[in-house]
């Protein structure tokens, strides 16, 4: 791997995290924002995944990448449970629905 | 020492009290009465105990470590002369209340505050740590505010509560930062250290701070530009107005300027600063004390009229003319306003236009009022005479400004026409129908009246040894009367009670005496003869009118509130619940932090 | 039992109480019983781990701190782990002591107590970890039992909306911060907190960005102005002993986590320290004016907090911009105390809320007008509530004063414009703040009750002790500020990486 | 060059897992997008995450979804034009600039103390604290969704004032 590698790596990270949080700001769906936080962290994975390469440690790096990913896990099933209370309650899945709290 | 502990009984005893009243519950009214009145009375014996201690020393420190330095207490005749005015004119209040309260809601509530502020008034008089000193001038803040929106369901009360609280405790930021400059300068709050050494701050922070404790001053003892909280305020039960809102908390002001003069006394401009808030005080307060209806809203503005004249005092240099006139003003205040009560609970209104002929149906209430009145207008020989001659007196030495004592004279002939005006209202005239039974003071009332009206008559006195402890235990304020008389009174061997004669002897001897006098009598002869002078009036309807606005800082007040409530209705409007702009906003602050950062990174 | 074993229990308490709590309240609720035992198993493990910080704080050398070695991962026990460990356990034995008979009318409530141990024992750990990733699997753990626990009731739509931003938020934060570690990893090769500190006398760009997004990612959780809007919903919609773990120490350990991460990147303290008096100044301002408005009493007591939080972030923020202890330490302190009255006013407008709202089987918000004369008929509970809120609003001699006092003598003691001009405008928000505190308790003592007081079924005696308890430590703490003076201290200074060896 | 390949295939998946208007599609990208960078991940040497990250990203978390959308079923989910789309896009594009800017020094690469340790040993002895939180976490996430998904009694008598959220 050479530096230009490194940086077309970190390039896609930061990709990945801000398409996430692009979805999570444009999206009509909670499943879609769920999605977009899978995506946030996908990039977040690559970023440790590329952390433990450069500093020589691949053992840690994929590690740590292991906790995340099971970390990220729960969050996900946590939140697809929530959105399905979500339907259940509201009658849809949009965000802009879930506005009885504001000012 | 263990006489130490003997100061905390001042504190300790009326906070007792308050917790025993309100422990006891509403369901038991009698039984509170009796309590608040026994607690009081043993608060106002512990602070008559402490006068042995007025020349000497007496102190206790207990520390706390850290930043917080200790908690220390300490006498000096200062500290117990205004521990006494709290505790003895705190439990005449009680007293009173007795009567004026009989048959009231939440009586626990009251008398615990009207408890808790006895002790927190001697507490801030008896401290010597200026932290300490702002603990307890905040909680005479609290219990003030608590006492004025007592009746919490009058949305009046409610505001002027709430006004009180929150423009003393603006103005409380001044003694503050004053404090916090203190410490960052010196390492320690002690009061008398700083006053003897007020050079180990550097002379611009001890400007700010001068000025600073100026503001907090005049924000407690509703100066300009803060005068307009004491006429709100007049919402409280009406011994309350006597005791807190005019013989004791309002005078806290005066008290920080009395205490810290010396420190303060060389920067630059402070005095004149002091003294022209003092003068404007006094002067507009008492136009506005001309044109008012309200009974006990012409008090508030005589309140704020006569310690305009004390600030004014400290400002000119005569710091024992001030505490003096605070002494008699205490005396007179609370007697008027107590006898304000009585009539305000006999007629059910604060209206003045009401009143009316109520001379013969309550003869007592009417020989107090206008005893109080007489000494509040300063006709000899009642106590508001000789005090108010002292600062005049100050004011005419010293190298003062002329125009300015001017002024203040021309604000006591106002006072004595504002005075009359009120008493003629109230008990001459024709009578109003429905007021023909109207009855005079009850029992508690009279037992707390008397005392007050005794002391309207002698407490100038006292003149004599008050000076003699004052000067004998402040060390740092350089008191002294008037460089002709010290020579005349100051002689060895004079007693202490012989000087209050010369010092009386070369206040008639003054010439500005008479003229001052004059000044009353034509206050008094303009108010009589009103309507031959109706051209003349006619000419200061603008006058009038401004003064009925309470010359605009109603206004002003009204319009930073404002401003304030739409700003925070406003922004409720950047709370949209949108999840999506939420998270917008973080990415917000995300890009203003980073370019911030980097900015900072590369300054 | 020395310094070591306590600490290990301190660790290992909670974790051990959690199932058991949940499977005691599971079994009971199989049986056809109101959940029962879980509240006083949890209440006994949080006693025990209060003994054990006890026995940690009387058996180790002050000033110095313990380290446990798990594997590679390290937790180091100083001042501020101590500090925070002491919060919470406290407020939570008060929340937990409070929270049984809360829950009474609802049917299902076994997962509540042993999610409370859950979030209790991740902030613990939270305060100690010395290892960044492992910092952040606190915080993750921290923040995923609190999603239940906010969404606690999610037939109401309110909680549900609450619950579902607060996880969206959440994450987000979440991704800056894992983000924030992996750039701090590929150029310091290490995770450990003190080995990164001592690795830079002076940062590089990309360290320079590890630093902003800790400071966004924390923040999230932190409530820095414009990064809070999570919690103005959570807070009020979450159960009131929920709002006051939230208020009380959740959002303090963001602000803790976020302390440490930064501290690893200590070479540009400086800098940290004047933006975090920038969050300070806008927490403050922000917070008083959107408070100021409010009708429901939860949520503005909510925006109350993100106002609360501006006055640490001032303090923390002057100490570490100018080396001040002190006013670290006065931010600290104002840790502590805003976890007593914060979470006392939220436990105090729970009871209320409890009987007013709840006991009647319905869950609308309490207002403004619903307490009006609640005095009348529940004294403690309303004294209780107007110390709490004259507390907040720094009224003398309660404990919110004396921190805040503190605070300003740091920032005076710095003696520069900026943190004079900050402390002016902590000082005029703390008159602010007056303007929605006092109003409140008007209303409390007026005489002519609302028709909601009229209804009101009586509070339970049990919810009305730690109320009790919780004002007692307010009062002590006014009249005797320097008690906590050690633990503020030493926080301080391991904050500032002094007095570590 | 093939990093680059692979990650701008990931990053297209990823765009249309966003873009795509049904979510089953959608979570298929974001399957798709899973495997890329799993493979990515092998390529920059961690063979094991990879697979889990197959297994896991791609295999379990799909699952999961397919499971919820079947659920809570599809949902028009049209993207209207709002003022936020351009602002966040601006916003996020500045952000992401400026991140990707400075994280990106001349010297990345600084391979310090390169540690032989294999990966279990690491996992299992050296960060077994990890391991105990995650335990903790899936007992924590567990908790939660049985408490989300219990049926309440009230709910029923929500349900007429329920549609308001409905298009």
């Amino acid at each position: 791997m050479d530096y230009l590698d490194g940086v077309t790596i970190l390039l896609v990270v930061l990709g990945l995290v801000g398409i996430g949080i692009y979805t999570l700001m444009i999206s009509r769906s909670l499943i879609k924002i769920i999605i977009g936080m899978q995506l946030m962290v996908k990039g977040v994975l690559l970023a440790f995944v590329l952390a433990g390469r450069i500093s020589g440690n691949m053992g840690l790096g994929q590690s740590l990448a292991l906790t995340i990913i099971v970390v990220d896990t729960i969050v996900a099933v946590v939140a697809l449970a929530m959105a399905v209370r979500v339907r259940r309650r509201f009658g849809t899945l949009d965000p802009r629905a879930l506005t009885t709290l504001r000012r | 020492m263990i006489n130490g502990w003997l100061l905390l009984l001042p504190i300790g005893i009326p906070w007792l009290g308050c917790l025993a009243v309100w422990l006891v519950g509403d369901r038991r009214p009698r039984l509170q009465h009796t309590l608040a009145v026994i607690f009081s009375i043993l608060a106002g014996v512990a602070g008559l105990a402490l006068i042995p201690w007025s020349t000497q020393r007496l102190t206790l420190l207990l520390s706390l470590g850290g930043i917080f330095d200790a908690f220390r207490l300490a006498t000096d005749g200062l500290s117990v002369f205004l521990t006494v005015v709290a505790t003895v004119i705190g439990s005449l209040a009680v007293i009173f209340s007795v009567d004026y309260m009989h048959g009231e809601h939440s009586l626990g509530r009251y008398y615990a505050f009207v408890l808790f502020f006895i002790g927190s008034m001697s507490g801030l008089v008896l401290t010597t740590s200026l932290l300490w000193m702002f603990v307890f001038w905040e909680l005479t803040a609290l219990c003030s505010y608590a006492l004025i929106a007592f009746h919490n369901d009058d949305p009046k009360a409610v505001r002027g509560g709430i006004k009180a609280l929150i423009m003393t405790q603006l103005g409380g930021l001044g003694l503050l930062f004053g404090a916090l400059w203190l410490y960052t300068y010196t390492g320690s709050y002690d009061i008398p250290q700083f006053l003897g050494s007020p050079n180990s701050v550097p002379p611009t922070v001890l400007s700010w701070m001068a000025f600073g404790f100026l503001i907090a001053a005049a924000a407690k003892s509703a100066q300009f530009p803060f005068q307009t909280w004491l006429p709100d305020a007049m919402e409280a039960p009406t011994p309350v107005s006597a005791l807190i809102h005019a013989a004791t908390m309002v005078n806290a002001g005066v008290y920080l300027l009395a205490r810290f003069y010396p420190a303060f006394e060389a920067v630059p401009g402070w005095r004149f600063a002091v003294m022209v808030v003092g003068m404007l005080s006094a002067f507009l307060a008492a136009l506005m004390a001309l044109v008012s209806f309200d009974l006990k809203r012409v008090l508030a503005y005589s309140t704020v009229s006569q310690l305009g004249f004390m600030v004014y005092a400290v400002g000119a240099g005569g710091v024992f003319a001030s505490q003096f006139h605070l002494m008699s003003h205490s005396v007179f205040k609370a007697l008027l306003f107590l006898a304000a009560g009585a009539v305000i609970h006999a007629l059910g209104t604060r209206d003045m236009r009401q009143m009316g002929g109520l001379g013969p149906s309550m003869p007592f209430t009417h020989v107090v009022f206008t005893l109080g009145a007489l000494a509040l207008a300063g006709i000899p020989v009642l106590n508001g005479f000789w005090s108010k001659e002292l600062i005049l007196e100050v004011g005419l030495g010293h190298g003062n400004p002329t125009w300015i004592v001017s002024l203040m004279i021309l604000s006591t002939g106002l006072t004595a026409a504002y005075t009359v005006r009120m008493v003629a209202m109230v008990f001459y005239g024709r009578g109003h129908q429905d007021h023909h039974e109207a009855h005079d003071a009850g029992t508690a009332m009279k037992t707390a009246l008397i005392p007050l009206a005794a002391g309207t008559l002698t407490t100038w006195l006292l003149l004599g040894p008050f000076y003699a402890s004052l000067k004998l235990s402040l060390p740092h304020h350089k008191l002294e009367l008037n460089a002709v008389w010290e020579e005349a009174v100051g002689k060895a061997g004079v007693s202490e009670w012989e000087m209050t004669f010369k010092v009386g002897l070369e206040i008639l001897r003054e010439p500005s005496t008479y003229l001052v006098l004059l000044v009353v009598v034509l206050g008094v002869a303009a108010w009589l003869g009103r309507a031959r002078l109706a051209s003349l009036i006619a000419t200061f309807r603008g006058v009038e009118k401004a003064a009925q606005a309470s010359f605009g800082f109603e206004a002003i007040n009204e319009v930073v509130v404002q401003a304030v409530q739409r700003a925070g209705e406003a922004l409720r409007a950047t709370q949209t619940g949108y999840l999506a702009w939420n998270i917008f906003a973080i990415l917000l602050g995300w890009l203003v932090v980073l370019i911030l950062t980097m900015l900072g990174r590369a300054g | 039992m020395d310094a070591n074993m306590a600490v290990i229990g301190l660790l290992a308490l909670p974790f051990i109480g959690a199932p058991l709590t949940y499977l005691a309240d599971r079994l009971a609720l199989r049986r056809g019983d109101q959940p029962r035992f879980g509240q006083w198993i949890a209440l006994a493990i949080l006693l025990l781990s209060l003994y054990c910080l006890s026995v940690f704080w009387f058996s180790s050398p002050l000033q110095q701190g313990t380290w446990v070695l798990v594997g590679s991962v390290a937790l180091h026990w100083d001042g501020l782990s101590v500090l925070l460990a002491l919060t919470t356990i406290l407020l939570g034995s008060a929340v937990t002591l409070f929270s049984g008979s809360y829950l009474a009318e609802e049917k299902a409530h076994d997962k509540y107590f042993s999610l409370l141990l859950l979030m209790i024992g991740s902030i613990i750990g939270l305060g100690a970890s010395n290892d960044l990733f492992n910092l952040w699997l606190w915080f993750e753990l921290m923040a995923v039992s609190t999603y239940l626990l906010v969404a606690f009731y999610p037939q109401e739509k309110g909680s549900l909306e609450a619950g579902v931003k607060y996880l969206v938020q959440s994450a987000v934060g979440s991704v800056l911060i894992l983000l924030a570690i992996s750039i701090t990893y590929t150029y310091a090769g290490t995770l450990q907190l003190d080995g990164i500190r001592a690795r830079f006398s002076d940062l590089n760009s990309a360290l320079w960005v590890a630093g902003v997004l800790f400071v966004i990612g924390f923040g999230i959780k932190a409530a820095l102005v414009p990064l809070h809007t999570w919690l103005p919903d959570a807070h009020a919609q979450a159960p009131s002993g929920i709002s006051a773990m939230l208020s009380g120490v959740v959002i303090e350990a963001g602000l803790v986590a976020m302390l440490r991460a930064l501290m690893a990147l200590g070479a540009a303290e400086i800098h940290w320290g004047i933006l975090l008096m920038g969050f300070g100044a806008i927490n403050m301002l922000l917070g008083n004016l959107l408070a100021l408005r409010q009708h429901q009493i939860k949520r503005l007591l909510a925006f109350s907090s993100v106002a609360q939080v501006g006055y640490m972030l001032a303090g923390i923020g002057v100490g570490l911009a100018y080396q001040q202890p002190v006013a670290l330490a006065g931010g600290m302190f104002h840790l502590f105390t805003h976890a007593l009255m914060k979470g006392l006013a939220f436990l105090a407008v729970g009871a209320l809320l409890y009987a007013l709202v709840l006991s009647h089987r319905q869950h609308t918000p309490l207002t403004l007008e619903d307490v009006c004369g609640a005095a009348q008929r529940y004294p403690l509970a309303s004294l209780t509530l107007a110390i709490a809120l004259l507390g907040l609003g720094g009224l003398p001699p309660l404990a919110g004063f004396m921190s805040k006092w503190q605070i300003l003598v740091g920032g005076f003691s710095a003696q520069t414009d900026a943190s004079v001009a900050l402390m002016i405008l902590a000082g005029l928000n703390s008159v602010l703040s007056l303007g929605y505190y006092a109003p409140i308790v008007n209303r409390l003592y007026r005489h002519q009750p609302s028709e909601a007081v009229l209804r009101g079924n009586p509070v339970p005696n049990v919810m009305i002790l730690p109320l009790l308890i919780l004002s007692l430590g307010i009062l002590v703490l006014g009249f005797v500020p320097s008690l906590m003076n050690p633990i503020n201290d030493w926080a301080a200074l391991s904050v500032l990486g002094l007095g570590m060896h | 060059m093939l990093y680059a390949l692979i990650g701008v295939g990931a990053l297209g998946c990823a765009i249309a897992a966003v873009i795509t208007k049904r979510l089953l599609l959608s979570a298929i990208w974001l399957a798709f997008t899973s495997a890329l960078v799993a493979l990515e991940m092998y390529l920059l040497g961690g063979p094991f995450i990879a697979v889990i990250e197959l297994s896991v990203g791609a295999g379990l978390v799909t699952v999961l979804f397919v499971f919820a959308i079947n659920l809570t079923g599809e949902e028009n989910t049209y993207h209207s034009p709002s003022v936020l789309k351009g602002l966040a896009l601006g916003c996020l594009l500045a952000c992401l600039a400026l991140t990707g800017y400075w994280v990106l020094p001349p010297t990345l690469v600084s391979p310090s103390n390169p540690d032989t340790q294999p990966l279990a040993t690491i996992l299992w002895e050296g960060r077994r604290l990890d391991i105990w939180l995650q335990a903790f976490l899936i007992f924590a996430g567990a908790l939660t969704v049985l408490g989300l998904l219990r049926s309440a009694p009230q709910e029923t008598s929500h349900k007429e004032e329920n549609p308001d959220g409905l298009p």
